[in-house]
């Protein structure tokens, strides 16, 4: 039923995981600018692609479901872009 | 009782005969294509009713060109109006320098206006002719919009912020204007007119009876009562930056960044000083929100930029 | 063959078309979930864009251990929710059983936290609404960035709770034997949606605890 | 014709008769019932307060109601019939009925939600409805902040949650939809042998599954702010006003698709099938459906040209409404072109459809008026407006659903509404609508604000022509109402498929049995297969 993932598998995503809890809680303390946004977005976008992939079996998964798990976070990403067009602009 | 029953709207301003032009553009656009498409509806419908003896050899089900030609020939038409719309759009949203600027306040359910020459009106709004007008509007409670059918132009008003329109009369006479946007019960009585005047009359006008002191004059009394002058010193040894010169300029602000003067900065640093504080000085202003009425406010503002003049060096940057 | 025919629903031809229709219908319903988060988090976005400094300055009134704790915490929680789901597609009944208890329990340590986070705001002062006092010069904008803070922690945590409740009865059903290798489907789904809800909280902490805090 | 007739063969309306057989029912014919007597309440209600309006703007001043009053009426009816007539209308009636048959299958994939998203709807709809009944809403059925959340002093919150509640109504049905047509296809059923109507309803299903959850939050924070007074969006205490209309247009732009996309869906299956013609350019049908929904996700902004939004964002808002015209014009021409050599027979619902076509081909046209953004400085907030929107809401949507009731009304109560009957109230409807309508795009350009109880006398022949369309209108849909009801015992048997059409739920009898299909059929074919037809007949 389940392809490929192991329990083995499991536990090493989740360390993988608690490393980048770690790295971004690092990241936080050391003054980049703008960039600490970056970097603490770029780390949970990596960290929800590994219990996406993994946990909730994506990897192993068709093309339609993958379709749908990206449809809200597109979506949610045109609302901001396009609001941002707005806000940003004003003036 | 009947009034009459007219199906176009007065022209009466700059704008108006452009955007008409638009408009009618777009009807012709929308006769024909709507023509289009009953015509042909009506002529298959009767044509190939059932039982008729019209050739149906070798019915289509699909036509690449013909889908392709009704998707670029529309895209084509549509971005020519969008060109047309938008350029005319961007050259109606600023308004040309010299413009006369009148101070318009929405509450429930009212307008009311200051002239900078110091006559107020309640729904009224005298103009002159042939000069550029902008309205700098603010509300005092809810969303309103500033409607004027006979110029073509509207546009929100909201608390906390000013917006601006702008419109050159063109035609002597009152026409009606509106509050376009839903804000409570009376919204419909929120209406008004404004009466274009030919120039020596309109100055006739603001010197008559309704006239009251200046809006810079009471400004500065204003900033004398609220204690404004005891830390905004002319000679920039006070604990807040000196104010002559300082509108229109640009400003540098605390933890970078600068920021050009105009009346919503100094709008929001009455309002909310610690917002964009300039750089050298320290959050101390007490704040204004709740203290000061917009009309009070847009006297200060006028009053900060009647006072001309070169701008003192600020404290502690460069000017 | 006929056992299995039983579980499989009267619209339903066969099982593994129940079992795909299932897993697409949480997948759908998760889409949905993300733009009801996505609205809060568009108006923290606006906010934050327009007002970044004092968004930083109220975040500093955040624990940071706390927070990190929590996330921890919830990142565990999907691993054994991870491997509850596997040991139920094996049909390994006691040691499914544990794992979403397991679950269970670390979704309550985290709500749990979170009161403690809470209970501290309300002392503070800190919740709009109620008392708000906050001393920083830019108090409209912290406000804000607490409104939202317990927007986006609040129904981050009644969905949670509704986790729970869901992995209650699935647990339950499982302590029962309703779940073999051939149907697993329940248990799956809602690790689906358990999964999600970490997913939330992965974006909350760095949004949430972590501005500007070398300040 | 069919050998089986109504009263002996097994079907799903004489499955059982007691009022638990309905209310726990979970046949998705059954639910739709439900939902087809709880729209059309709401339909009347929300048509009430319509009548009532458009009486008050029969004189300049305000001699009917007060001020108040007619804020309430306007609030209440846009809210009646967005969210408890429109939004539901095709998709939960027809939807529900015909997916499941369209696609070949027994029922939808989770037929307890499906039940359930009916009960959400009723106790939303009650709500809203017990919140009208003590003291109504005034804020209009947009809810702008500051108004709706400071200012205000009717219910509001009531209302607020009612919607809230109805949202999950929306999303059940759109994610049951969503599974079923893929997961639950006939053998042999592929994309592209799926009826447009299916098309349509997927399209549909996709906006309301990612538009309503933001409705929902943001009417969530909406009473928020109202009930602890703390700022979101009310700028006195730190918020931005225009974010509220960002959130709200989000969904509630989508929300106008969710309307005429079924309506779209439903005029296809019409036109192809009384013009016995395979719908032309099929591919790009079902193309613009999803390019529609899509694209006007991205447009919202057209509503904030002269909100206080950036000129910037006005222009990159107006450019992709420009843009969403193009698959609604492809619709159109496709509809044309499908009449092309066709063999048209004149029953009621193919003059719903024309009407409809040509209803919607003004009310885009006009909408484009709106999209450039130099004229929507003056006509925006105005009856032009109104005008627009009642075009394609009004006569499309409603059009559509009217159309489609009359076809498939033979499908579900087995017995044929009277045609003579129904060709009279067609042809009512489409005079009163237009003349209820026509007149408000002239009273918008003349600058007639939207939502004013007074105006001034100038305006009052062309308010007079709309209040005398209303009441042609108003009784144009009184006429199939009872029609209809009639029809139910004294109609004519219809049998399996009075139309000849083709399509799956036309090989099952009628009324289908309780599990539509006694085997699944297996599907060969390209829809719309009628081209040669004419010959096989004689």
């Amino acid at each position: 039923m389940s392809a490929g993932s192991t329990p083995g598998t499991y536990v090493r995503v989740a360390g993988a995981l608690y490393l980048l809890l770690a790295l971004t809680v690092a990241c936080a303390f050391i003054d980049m600018g703008p960039f600490n946004l970056v970097v603490a977005m770029t780390i949970a976008v990596a960290k929800a692609v590994l219990v996406v992939l993994f946990f909730m079996h994506v990897r192993s998964a068709g093309g339609l479901t993958r379709v749908v798990a990206c449809a809200g976070a597109f979506w949610l990403l045109f609302m901001c872009v396009l609001t941002l067009t707005d806000f940003l602009t004003r003036n | 009782m009947m009034h009459g029953f007219p199906i176009f709207p007065p022209s009466a301003s700059t704008a108006a005969p452009r955007v008409d032009a638009l408009f009618t553009g777009l009807m012709i656009m929308t006769v024909f294509f709507s023509a289009l498409i009953f015509f042909a509806i009506a002529f298959f419908a009767i044509r190939y009713r059932e039982g008729s003896k019209a050739n149906r050899d070798n019915p289509r089900s699909e036509s690449l060109p013909l889908e392709l030609t009704w998707m670029i020939v529309p895209l084509c038409i549509s971005f020519g109006f969008y060109f047309w719309a938008s350029t005319l759009y961007t050259q109606m949203h600023v308004a040309p320098p010299g413009a006369v600027d009148v101070y318009v306040v929405g509450k429930q359910w009212m307008w009311k206006i200051q002239h900078q020459q110091g006559n107020r009106e309640i729904n009224e709004l005298h103009v002159p002719l042939g000069r550029p007008v902008r309205l700098i509007m603010t509300s005092q409670d809810v969303i309103h919009s500033f409607f004027i059918p006979a110029f073509r132009i509207k546009q929100d008003v909201l608390p906390g912020r000013y917006s601006t329109e702008w419109f050159q009369a063109t035609t002597p006479g009152e026409y009606h204007f509106f509050c376009a946007q839903f804000c409570g019960t009376s919204h419909a009585s929120m209406i008004g007119r404004v009466i274009v005047m030919q120039p020596a009359e309109y100055e006739r006008w603001l010197a008559g009876a309704a006239g009251g002191a200046p809006m810079a004059t009471v400004g500065e009394g204003l900033f004398q009562q609220f204690g404004c002058a005891s830390c905004h010193l002319a000679n920039n040894s006070g604990r807040g930056p000196a104010l002559a010169g300082v509108a229109g300029s640009t400003v540098e602000l605390e933890g970078g960044g600068t920021v050009v003067a105009d009346r919503e900065y100094l709008r929001e640093s009455i309002l909310d000083p610690a917002a964009k504080v300039v750089r050298g000085y320290k959050p101390v202003m007490p704040v204004f929100r709740g203290q000061l009425s917009p009309d009070q406010v847009a006297q200060l503002i006028e009053y900060i930029r009647s006072l001309g003049g070169p701008r003192v060096a600020a404290k502690g940057g460069t000017p | 063959m006929s056992e299995e025919r039983a579980l499989v629903a009267h619209q339903f031809e066969t099982a593994a078309q129940q079992r795909s229709a299932a897993t697409l219908g949480m997948w759908v319903f998760l889409a949905t979930e993300v733009l009801f988060f996505g609205g809060m988090l568009m108006a923290y976005t606006v906010y934050r864009v327009m007002d970044g400094a004092a968004f930083a300055r109220a975040s500093h009134a955040q624990n940071i251990l706390l927070g990190g704790i929590n996330t921890a915490v919830l990142l565990t929680s999907s691993l054994t929710m991870a491997l509850g789901v596997h040991a139920a597609q094996e049909g390994r009944r006691r040691r499914s059983v544990l794992m979403l208890s397991a679950t269970m329990v670390l979704g309550a340590l985290f709500l749990g936290i979170k009161a403690v986070e809470y209970s501290q705001k309300f002392a503070e002062h800190l919740v709009p609404g109620v008392d708000f006092r906050y001393a920083g010069p830019d108090a409209g904008a912290a406000q804000i960035y607490f409104i939202l803070y317990f927007l986006l922690t609040g129904f981050h945590a009644i969905h949670l709770t509704i986790g729970i409740g869901v992995l209650a009865v699935i647990a339950f059903s499982a302590a029962r034997g309703r779940y073999t290798s051939a149907y697993s489907t329940p248990v799956e789904v809602a690790g689906l949606y358990w999964h999600f809800v970490d997913i939330v909280w992965i974006f909350l902490y760095p949004l949430i605890y972590l501005i500007q805090v070398y300040r | 014709m069919s050998p089986h007739s109504i009263t002996t063969h097994e079907h799903y309306l004489n499955a059982g008769y007691g009022p638990r057989s309905w209310l726990l029912t979970t046949d998705h014919k059954r639910i739709a019932i439900l939902y087809m007597l709880s729209i059309t309440f709401f339909f009347f209600v929300g048509g009430f307060f319509a009548f009532l309006m458009r009486l008050e703007l029969l004189t300049p001043d305000g001699d009917l109601v007060s001020a108040e009053t007619y804020n309430k009426l306007f609030s209440m009816h846009g809210i009646t019939m967005v969210w408890f007539f429109l939004i539901p209308s095709i998709p939960s009636v027809l939807g529900n009925f015909l997916v499941p048959m369209m696609v070949g299958a027994r029922d939808v994939a989770f037929p307890r939600l499906n039940l359930l998203s009916w009960y959400i709807y009723v106790v939303g709809g009650l709500f809203t409805l017990a919140a009208m009944i003590f003291g109504g809403v005034d804020t209009g059925w947009t809810f702008y902040t500051p108004f709706s959340s400071t200012y205000a002093h009717s219910n509001v919150i009531p209302v607020v949650i009612g919607i809230f509640i109805l949202g999950f109504s929306s999303i059940l049905t759109a994610l049951n939809f969503i599974v079923t047509i893929h997961t639950m296809r006939a053998p042999g059923l592929t994309w592209f042998r799926l009826p447009l109507f299916i098309w349509a309803m997927y399209a549909t299903s996709v906006i309301l599954v990612l538009a309503t959850p933001v409705l929902a939050i943001t009417l969530a924070m909406l009473g928020v702010e109202r009930i602890f007074g703390v700022g979101i969006f009310d700028p006195a205490l730190g918020g931005d006003p225009l974010l509220f209309q960002h959130l709200f247009w989000f969904y509630s732009h989508p929300a106008v698709y969710i309307m005429i996309l079924p309506a779209m869906g439903v005029v296809s299956e019409l036109i192809t099938c009384f013009a016995r013609k395979k719908v032309f350019g099929y591919r790009f049908m079902a193309f613009s459906l999803l390019a529609i929904a899509s694209v006007g996700f991205l447009v919202w902004g057209h509503h904030m040209f002269v909100s206080g939004q950036s000129a910037y964002a006005g222009m990159v808002f107006s450019a992709l409404s420009f843009i969403v015209a193009i698959p609604s014009a492809v619709k159109v021409f496709n509809w044309a072109a499908t009449l092309y050599k066709g063999s048209i027979a004149y029953h009621t619902p193919v003059l719903y459809g024309f009407g409809f076509i040509g209803l919607f081909t003004i009310g885009g046209l006009t909408g484009l008026f709106l999209a450039s953004l130099a004229l929507d400085v003056h006509v925006h907030d105005t009856y032009f407006v109104i005008a627009h929107f009642h075009y394609i809401m009004v006569g499309g949507a409603v059009m559509g659903y009217l159309g489609g009731i009359h076809y498939w009304w033979p499908k579900m109560t087995g017995r044929m509404y009277p045609e003579g009957w129904a060709k009279f109230a067609a042809l009512v409807l489409f005079v009163g609508f237009n003349l209820t309508f026509f007149p408000q795009f002239i009273l918008g350009y003349l600058g007639m604000p939207r939502r004013y109880h007074v105006y001034p006398p100038e305006f009052q022949v062309l308010n007079v022509l709309s209040t005398a369309g209303a009441t042609i209108l108003g009784i144009g849909y009184l006429i199939p109402f009872v029609y209809l009801i009639w029809s139910l015992r004294h109609g004519k048997n219809a049998g399996r498929n009075p139309w000849r059409a083709t399509g799956l739920e036309w090989l099952t009898p009628s009324p289908p049995p309780v599990h539509n299909f006694d085997e699944i059929p297996v599907v060969t074919g390209e829809p719309y297969t009628y081209a040669g037809e004419e010959e096989q007949r004689e």
